[in-house]
Parts: C-alpha cells; sequence; structure tokens
C-alpha cells in the first residue's frame, strides 16, 4: 500500500470535466441555471486545493535506476501559476455569475466553458509537453465551440476558420513535440530542458522550436494569426468573447513559459528572441492600428485585445526576469479589465447595435455602467492608479532595463493609439448627442443585474491591483527568477 | 535499405503534400483532406520513431524470454501517443465537416474562395 | 490559393519551399534518443505495453482525448442547432421541409444482404478486442472504432430510417456520458485509496478488482489494476462518440428537431 | 510650401475622402485613423533603428528610413495594410505561409 498523499491538484482539473459532462446531459433542464450559479461559487475556491510542489499522476514519480526521468505525468503549481489559476477561474467564474441572466442559457454552454477552464488550467499547470498539447487542442475545439454558440453565420464562419488553420497549427505543433521526443527522449519538460542545456543541437531540435513557435503564434494570437483570433472575439457573443480571451492570454503565457524553460539559457536562442520580439511587435502594432480603423465596437475590442496580447509577448520575449513578471502581470491584468470591456460591451449591446455610429448619449442612462467602463479603459491605457499602468512601468522598464529603447517607445506609441480609440469609442456610445427617439429607445433597457455585479468586481481588483501590485508581482518574482536570465543588448 | 529512414522520409512527404494541399487547394473538403494528411504524416513519424531493427511488437508472451523481449521490443510509447492523435484528428475533422455540410447548404459549392471570403 | 496575384503566388510558392525543406530535412535527420523508453520496456505491468502506457503511465494523456471526443460531439450537435443562443441562421438555412430526406443510397439488396452479418460479426469483434484489451493487441479505442465502424456500415447500406440496428441519439448521449464519468470516477478511486489520481489500484480491502488467469503473469505479477475497466469505459465512450458523429452528420431530422422551437 | 509636399499632412482631404468611400468620414474616426498611420510609421522608423543597432549596420538604418520616407510622400499606406488584414481565407492562408517560411530562414539558415 502506497502511502496517502493529500494534494488535491487534479480537482482543479478534473471536477469541472464532472461537471461539464452532468451539464451537457442535462442541457435542457431548468435546474442548469440555478446549477450554473452554483458552479460559479464553487470555482473560485477550486484553485485553493492544490499544494505547491510536484504532482506525479498515477504516482509515476522520478524513476531511479537506469533513467533518472519522470516516467508518468507531473503537473507543477507554484505561487505564479496559482496566480494565474485563481486569475482564470475568477474570471471564469464572473461570466458564468452574467450568463445567468441570459434568457437563452443552456447546458451545453455552460460545459464548453468548463471545459475550457479546465483545459487551460491544465495548460497553465503542465509540466508534461504533450499533455499540453492535448489540453491545447480541447481548448482550440472549446474556443471554436463557444463562439458557434451565437449562432449568426459569421460565427459559424470565424470558427471554421479558426478550425480549419488550428488543425494545421496543432498538428504541426504534434511535429515538433515528436521532434523533441526523438531528439531527447523524454515528454517531461524539467528533464527535457536538461538534456537541451548538455547536449548540442540537432536539426531535429530546431525543427522542434520552429514548431512550437507556430503553435504558439496560433495559440496566443500572434501575427499573423492575428485576423483569425480577432474575428473570433469580434464574431462571439460579447461576454463569450471575454473568456474567450482569457483562454488565449493564458494560453500564449503558458508556451511562451514553456519554449522559455525549454531554450531560454541556450546559445542558439538568441535569434528565436528577436523573432519573439518582432511577432510581439506585430501584435501591438497591428492590433492597435486595425482597432484605430475600427467603426464597430466590438470589432474595436477585438482589436485591442491583440495589441494587449502583443504587449504580454514582449515581456515575455525579453526574457530577463523583470520582464517576465512585466509579461504574466500584464496578461493577469490585461485578463481582468479585458473582461471588464467586453462585459460593459454586453450590457451597451442591449442598445440594439454595436455600430459606434448608431449609438450616442447612454451615459445617463447607465451612469454607474459607464463609469465603471471608463475605469477599465483608463486601465488598459496605462494611467495610474489603476492596474495597466503598474504593468505597463514594469514592461517599460524591463526593456530599458534590456538596453532595447526602441521597443518601450513602440509600447510608448502604441498606448497613445490605445488612449485614441478608447477615448473615441467612449465619446461615440457615451456622450455623444442623439436624437428623441433613441432616447425613447434606451428608455426601454433593461440591464442585468448580474453583468453589472461581475463588472463591479473587476472594476474593483482593477483598482485593487493598481493600488498593491505587490499582491500578485511578488508571487510570480521567484518563478521568473527562476527561468528568466539576464541579459542586455550591448551594441 | 534502412527501414526506419524510408518510413521517416515518407512521413515528411506526406506532412509536406498535406501542407501543399492545405495552403494552394481551394476545395474546401480537399483542404480538409489535406489536414488529415498531414496529421497521418505525423502519426506515421511518431510510429516509425518507436521501431526497432527486428523487434517484437511490444506484446509480452510467456513463451518469450522476458530479457530478450524487453531488449528488443518496439518503443511502445510513441505508439500510445498516436492512439491518442487518431481519435483527437478524428474529432476536429467531425466538426469540420459538420461545418462543411452548413456552409454547402448555404452556398452550394465548395470552393474556399466564395465560402470564407471578405465579410 | 485561387485569387492572389502572380507576384503573390511566386512568394508564397517560395516560403513553401523553404518550410517543406525544413521540415522534411529535420524528419530525415531523426536520430531517436532511448531515453525514458528504457524504463517503459523494461517494466512489467500488463502483456501489453501499449495498453499500459495509455492507460497506466499516461492515463490523464487518455482522459484529456476522450474529453476530446465528448468536446467534438458537443460541437458538431451545436452545429446543428444544439443549444445555441440564436438559430436564426439554420432556421433560414432549412426553412423547405422538402430537404428533409434521410441519407439512403439505394444499395442493391446483395449489400443489404451482406451488411448485417457482418456489422453483427464486427461488433462482436469490437467486444472482445474491449474486453481483452490488456492481453492482446487492442484496446478501447480499437475496439469501439470497431463497434461504431459495424454501426456506420450499418446505416449507410440502409439508410438511418429503416436501418435493423437503430441505437436512439438520447441512448447514445448517454453511453457516452457513462463512459467519461466512470473513466473519471476510477481516477477519483486511485485519488481516494492512494491519493494519486489515475493510479492503477491493485487492491481494494484486500480484494483484487480485476482477477486474471496465471498464465498472463509474469514474476508472479498477477495483477492488471483498474486498466481492464478504465478499457471498457473508454470503449463504451469511443463507439458512442463516433456513432453520434455520424448520426449528426447523416441525417438533417436532428437539425429540423432542433431548430423547431 | 514645400514641407507639405513631403509630409502627410497635406493629404488630409484625400485621406477624408478615402474614409469616407467606408462611411466613416466624421472628423473623429479620420483623426484616428492618421493617428493609426502615424504609429505605423513611427513603429516602422524605430524597428529600422532596432534592426540598424542589432546589426551594426549604419547604412541600413539610412536607406530603410529613407524608404518609408518615400512611402509617406507617395500615399496613405494605411488602406493597404486594411486590406491585407482582412479576414478573407486566402489572404490569411498567404500571410501564413509567408510567415512560416520567414520564420524557417530566421531559425534554420541564419543561424
Amino acid at each position: 500500500m502506497v502511502k496517502k498523499m493529500d494534494n488535491f491538484l487534479p480537482l482543479i482539473v478534473v471536477f469541472p470535466l464532472i461537471m461539464s459532462i452532468i451539464f451537457s446531459y442535462i442541457y435542457k433542464s431548468k435546474i442548469v441555471r440555478i446549477l450554473t450559479f452554483l458552479m460559479a461559487l464553487i470555482l473560485v475556491v477550486l484553485p485553493f486545493f492544490g499544494t505547491y510542489g510536484t504532482y506525479f499522476f498515477g504516482d509515476h514519480a522520478i524513476a531511479l535506476g537506469s533513467t533518472s526521468l519522470t516516467s508518468g505525468i507531473a503537473y507543477v503549481l507554484n505561487p505564479a501559476k496559482n496566480v494565474m489559476v485563481f486569475t482564470l477561474m475568477l474570471i471564469g467564474s464572473l461570466i458564468l455569475i452574467s450568463a445567468t441572466g441570459e434568457k437563452k442559457l443552456n447546458g451545453i454552454f455552460t460545459s464548453l466553458m468548463l471545459m475550457g477552464l479546465a483545459s487551460v488550467s491544465a495548460i497553465i499547470m503542465a509540466e508534461d509537453i504533450f499533455n499540453l498539447y492535448v489540453f491545447y487542442e480541447i481548448a482550440t475545439i472549446t474556443q471554436a465551440g463557444l463562439v458557434i454558440a451565437s449562432g449568426t453565420e459569421n460565427a459559424y464562419k470565424a470558427a471554421f476558420r479558426y478550425l480549419l488553420i488550428g488543425t494545421m497549427a496543432g498538428s504541426l505543433l504534434l511535429l515538433g513535440i515528436a521532434l523533441l521526443l526523438s531528439a531527447t527522449g523524454t515528454l517531461n519538460i524539467e528533464d527535457m530542458r536538461n538534456f537541451l542545456a548538455n547536449n548540442s543541437a540537432t536539426p531535429a531540435i530546431y525543427g522542434g522550436l520552429l514548431m512550437l513557435i507556430i503553435g504558439l503564434g496560433y495559440g496566443g494570437g500572434l501575427p499573423p494569426f492575428h485576423t483569425i483570433k480577432a474575428d473570433m472575439y469580434s464574431r462571439a457573443r460579447p461576454f463569450v468573447a471575454s473568456m474567450l480571451q482569457t483562454y488565449s492570454k493564458f494560453v500564449l503565457i503558458a508556451l511562451m513559459i514553456v519554449i522559455l524553460k525549454l531554450f531560454g539559457g541556450l546559445p542558439y536562442f538568441n535569434i528565436t528572441r528577436g523573432v519573439l520580439i518582432a511577432l510581439s511587435i506585430g501584435g501591438m502594432v497591428f492590433g492597435t492600428v486595425m482597432a484605430l480603423l475600427q467603426n464597430d465596437y466590438k470589432k474595436l475590442l477585438a482589436y485591442h485585445t491583440i495589441s494587449q496580447g502583443g504587449y504580454v509577448a514582449a515581456g515575455l520575449a525579453i526574457g530577463t526576469p523583470l520582464g517576465i513578471v512585466a509579461g504574466i502581470f500584464h496578461g493577469i491584468n490585461h485578463a481582468i479589465y479585458k473582461s471588464a470591456l467586453f462585459l460593459g460591451a454586453h450590457i451597451v449591446s442591449k442598445a440594439k447595435s454595436s455600430n459606434m455610429a448608431k449609438l450616442g448619449g447612454l451615459l445617463p442612462f447607465m451612469p454607474f455602467v459607464a463609469f465603471m467602463i471608463l475605469c477599465a479603459k483608463l486601465a488598459t491605457i496605462g494611467i495610474p492608479p489603476l492596474n495597466g499602468f503598474q504593468s505597463k512601468l514594469l514592461l517599460i522598464d524591463a526593456a530599458m532595463k534590456a538596453n532595447i529603447p526602441e521597443l518601450a517607445i513602440i509600447m510608448i506609441l502604441v498606448s497613445i493609439g490605445t488612449f485614441v480609440y478608447m477615448m473615441k469609442a467612449f465619446y461615440l456610445i457615451f456622450l455623444k448627442p442623439c436624437s428623441e427617439e433613441q432616447i425613447e429607445e434606451y428608455k426601454n433597457i433593461k440591464i442585468s443585474k448580474y453583468s453589472v455585479f461581475s463588472l463591479a468586481i473587476l472594476t474593483v481588483l482593477c483598482i485593487l491591483l493598481g493600488i498593491y501590485p505587490d499582491i500578485v508581482v511578488d508571487r510570480i518574482y521567484p518563478f521568473a527568477k527562476d527561468i528568466g536570465i539576464n541579459w542586455a543588448l550591448n551594441k | 535499405m534502412d527501414l526506419q529512414l524510408a518510413s521517416f522520409i515518407a512521413a515528411g512527404v506526406l506532412v509536406v503534400v498535406g501542407l501543399y494541399g492545405f495552403f494552394f487547394v481551394d476545395n474546401i473538403i480537399k483542404k480538409v483532406i489535406a489536414l488529415s494528411i498531414i496529421e497521418n504524416g505525423v502519426n506515421l513519424t511518431l510510429v516509425s520513431m518507436g521501431y526497432r531493427e527486428g523487434g517484437y511488437a511490444p506484446i509480452y508472451l510467456p513463451t518469450l524470454k522476458f530479457q530478450l523481449f524487453s531488449t528488443n521490443m518496439a518503443y511502445p510509447l510513441p505508439q500510445a501517443l498516436v492512439l491518442t492523435n487518431i481519435v483527437i484528428g478524428a474529432s476536429m475533422l467531425a466538426i469540420m465537416l459538420a461545418l462543411s455540410v452548413v456552409f454547402y447548404k448555404k452556398y452550394k459549392t465548395l470552393k474556399t474562395s466564395i465560402i470564407l471570403k471578405e465579410d | 490559393m485561387g485569387v492572389l496575384s502572380s507576384n503573390r503566388e511566386i512568394a508564397v510558392s517560395l516560403s513553401f519551399i523553404l518550410f517543406g525543406s525544413v521540415i522534411f530535412y529535420s524528419i530525415y535527420s531523426i536520430d531517436v534518443v532511448e531515453g525514458i523508453n528504457a524504463l517503459y520496456t523494461s517494466t512489467y505491468i500488463i502483456p501489453n505495453y501499449v495498453t499500459a502506457v495509455l492507460f497506466d503511465w499516461r492515463g490523464f494523456d487518455t482522459l484529456g482525448e476522450c474529453f476530446i471526443l465528448i468536446n467534438s460531439v458537443l460541437v458538431a450537435g451545436m452545429v446543428f442547432g444544439k443549444g445555441l443562443f440564436n438559430r436564426g441562421f439554420l432556421k433560414e438555412l432549412y426553412r423547405d421541409k422538402k430537404t428533409c430526406e434521410d441519407m439512403d443510397l439505394g444499395f442493391t439488396p446483395i449489400i443489404k444482404v451482406l451488411a448485417i452479418p457482418m456489422s453483427i460479426v464486427l461488433m462482436l469483434l469490437g467486444i472482445v478486442v474491449i474486453l481483452g484489451g490488456h492481453i492482446t493487441p487492442g484496446g478501447g479505442f480499437q475496439g469501439g472504432s470497431l463497434i461504431a465502424a459495424a454501426y456506420v456500415l450499418a446505416i449507410i447500406s440502409f439508410g438511418i430510417r429503416k436501418c435493423p440496428i437503430n441505437f436512439s441519439h438520447k441512448f447514445l448521449e448517454t453511453l457516452e456520458s457513462f463512459g467519461a464519468l466512470t473513466f473519471l470516477i476510477l481516477g477519483l478511486l486511485g485519488m481516494a485509496i492512494s491519493g494519486y489520481y489515475l493510479f492503477n489500484v491493485g487492491e481494494i480491502y484486500g480484494m483484487n478488482p480485476f482477477p486474471s488467469p496465471l498464465s498472463i503473469a509474469q514474476n508472479g505479477s498477477l495483477n492488471v489494476g483498474i486498466i481492464p475497466y478504465l478499457n471498457m469505459a473508454v470503449g463504451l465512450k469511443v463507439l458512442a462518440g463516433l456513432s453520434t458523429i455520424t448520426t449528426l452528420l447523416i441525417s438533417e431530422r436532428i437539425i429540423f428537431k432542433n431548430i423547431k422551437d | 510650401m514645400i514641407i507639405s509636399k513631403v509630409g502627410i499632412f497635406m493629404k488630409y482631404d484625400e485621406f477624408k475622402r478615402e474614409m469616407e468611400k467606408e462611411g466613416t468620414g466624421d472628423s473623429m474616426s479620420v483623426g484616428a485613423g492618421l493617428t493609426g498611420e502615424i504609429i505605423l510609421y513611427g513603429s516602422l522608423v524605430m524597428v529600422m533603428f532596432l534592426l540598424s543597432r542589432v546589426f551594426s549596420e549604419v547604412l541600413l538604418a539610412i536607406v530603410g528610413i529613407s524608404i518609408i520616407g518615400i512611402g509617406i510622400s507617395t500615399m496613405p499606406l494605411i488602406f493597404k495594410f486594411k486590406e491585407e488584414n482582412s479576414n478573407q481565407m486566402n489572404i490569411q492562408l498567404f500571410w501564413i505561409s509567408i510567415f512560416v517560411g520567414v520564420l524557417s530562414v530566421a531559425l534554420y539558415l541564419a543561424k
């Protein structure tokens, strides 16, 4: 009999999966609404089940004797990952709460949401690269399903594009994993890292790195995959889109961490780092420029997500401990304020349209909501004392410390662009004078209390993290120190 | 001829042919088939990695000596990964085909440039 | 790519050639390192080593992979109108009832006569493959897909209405949920006994969960643990999942049922 | 005014006309579009600086910046840019395929 262990880490992944099966089975029943609400409450406590350390599935720990490699699947939980999983689960829970206010809520939607949450938290915690791939594919299908849920033709098309390219990127990612497996003989990330550090590079390893970057680009929405992602976010229901962007932000962070962990300290990684920085610059600039041209609020937010994804990628791609802290922190902040913005768009879209030219003058009808949306907007631009300011400051600091002031300048330029289109959107939606008929229409708007509740919690979080960023930063820092390397561009 | 090398070459050809089909063919069903070919190429790569010259299949028969068997059997890990990946491929294929059915109903054509044009 | 200009065609061909040669070169230069396989090949758990890797060493992967199938059935159902927030697009597409014809390819009696015995034999073979998954070549996936293939053969030759082997949609759904839940709960059982999820439980209060004959033993180890049960769970799930997908793709009735309200 | 001929500042009217074609001709949107144009060029200049610094080539910086200058004086880049970012499947596939090609060159051949 094996000694019993009291670590309930698998429940973080398994419990949502069990519930998702139950939800999909009873999808038409009337208790779905109540169960969804209960599930939302449980999700918030789930991340505290795991204890820190490595968890070996099926008791297949590090094998002694001929090989000292991990034989089974290992998951790692540390404070940094715990913060990420908690943020993910919190946002999931808030989205589920606001979904209970929807008229056509059904079990299938809840089931897909839960599968997504489980799979993304598995991607964050997984220390095994094939397990990561399996959950990556689940996340892909889930996201396509969540887009399809809105049921319009455009949503079907967006999901189709996403799946077509996703299957290709997923296959190439698996090819990369196969190449790495053949070269290193293991699937465990820690063991692979040791092997790569002690052996010289072969073409198979280069191929593996190449494929991992393609998978990363697709999973995180870096260019040239940004058009597909932006399409998805703008075609889904806004409150679903807030979940989708949270998923892809954390997938981006997790895959980036895997790449950094495997290759971060190696001499041949320099060019790859340049490529990653170039990709992130592309994400930032393309997202902002496209957002400046949009006339539809949902599309604007979708491209804004891309540009902020570029920031996250830039921080992680720099790869110094400070850069990694800044990247992860910005990812968490972004997930929070962006969910708030999308929820705001969900409330606004009750006024019939998301085309900004047709809206206007909404301020007197929802002053409180408008204030919260304004808070989120200021956070995304990076105005103190909100959370976006703290993480952008860290990002720029990291870029300067690595001696890349050009990157810092681009970040500031992009921030200016963000300011312009966010304020444009705010003016066009809330402040622009509007006609009498529109005012009559607005009087009939019913704002769902659940959405406002979720929005309020997210806004409070924005302010809280803006004043006390140490809550998150202190937890991330030891982890970042572990995987980051100190370097500076000295030319 | 080295059987493993031949198998790797075949896998590479499959992946590249699949990518060609995916990038260059306009028909949506053919694109989906091409994706499936890429997947099979990847699966073949994995299976070939488990190949051992003159080895046994990884099923233990009591008539064999265990020592001889365990030093000569094909690697089971890549085969298990392939089993997992086949199901993943099948599920992706199912959704894409379902979507193609709906779009064929709407547009009465399978051209990607018409179905997934700019909107 | 259809509508691109010729400059672009050249650029795209060039970059495709580069990428293709890189892939080819990487795969060509694979040199397999034994690594962890040394452990997998030298440890005896059950006679079928692939099943041992699938359900014992890497059981959690298999769980994830089951969920991909479940997820895909859900999403494919969603594409055909199950649980959408807005069914306007599908309603517009499937407005006229005339198109509601189930697939019957009009096969000749020869095929119809031969299909049923063959599919019955295939199903029986599938059951054997599932049950013997831990000692013989085979397992849950293989057996499950055999049964699903038998079912597909029957439906294709007769059409879904007149098919003698007819599982209802609800039944398949139940089967699938049951299979997946069994897998998850067996994993939790391992957690309750040892603290490790998907632990291969050798004994429950002194009882062997799956008594096996002595003849498959090696080094006196008789214990296959819960692997046969996991095999059955996966088999049920795969057969139900693949059959559901086929039913969805082949029949428009489900769409009409979904968009009726 | 010689300076207005090389800047994008004289192009305001043309820019506005271009944007009105898509039904977004109000002053706010035009302003946003111009900001986008400037950000695009600004970041291009910065990327050129960075590249020239990484590869220690002054010539690259000069040539790159002059190419950008010529680009500025001829046309608004941003509409072209918007076309390339459309969600037409063929264009998306084109860019993805270019991306994988460039990536493989960067990782394999330039090491």
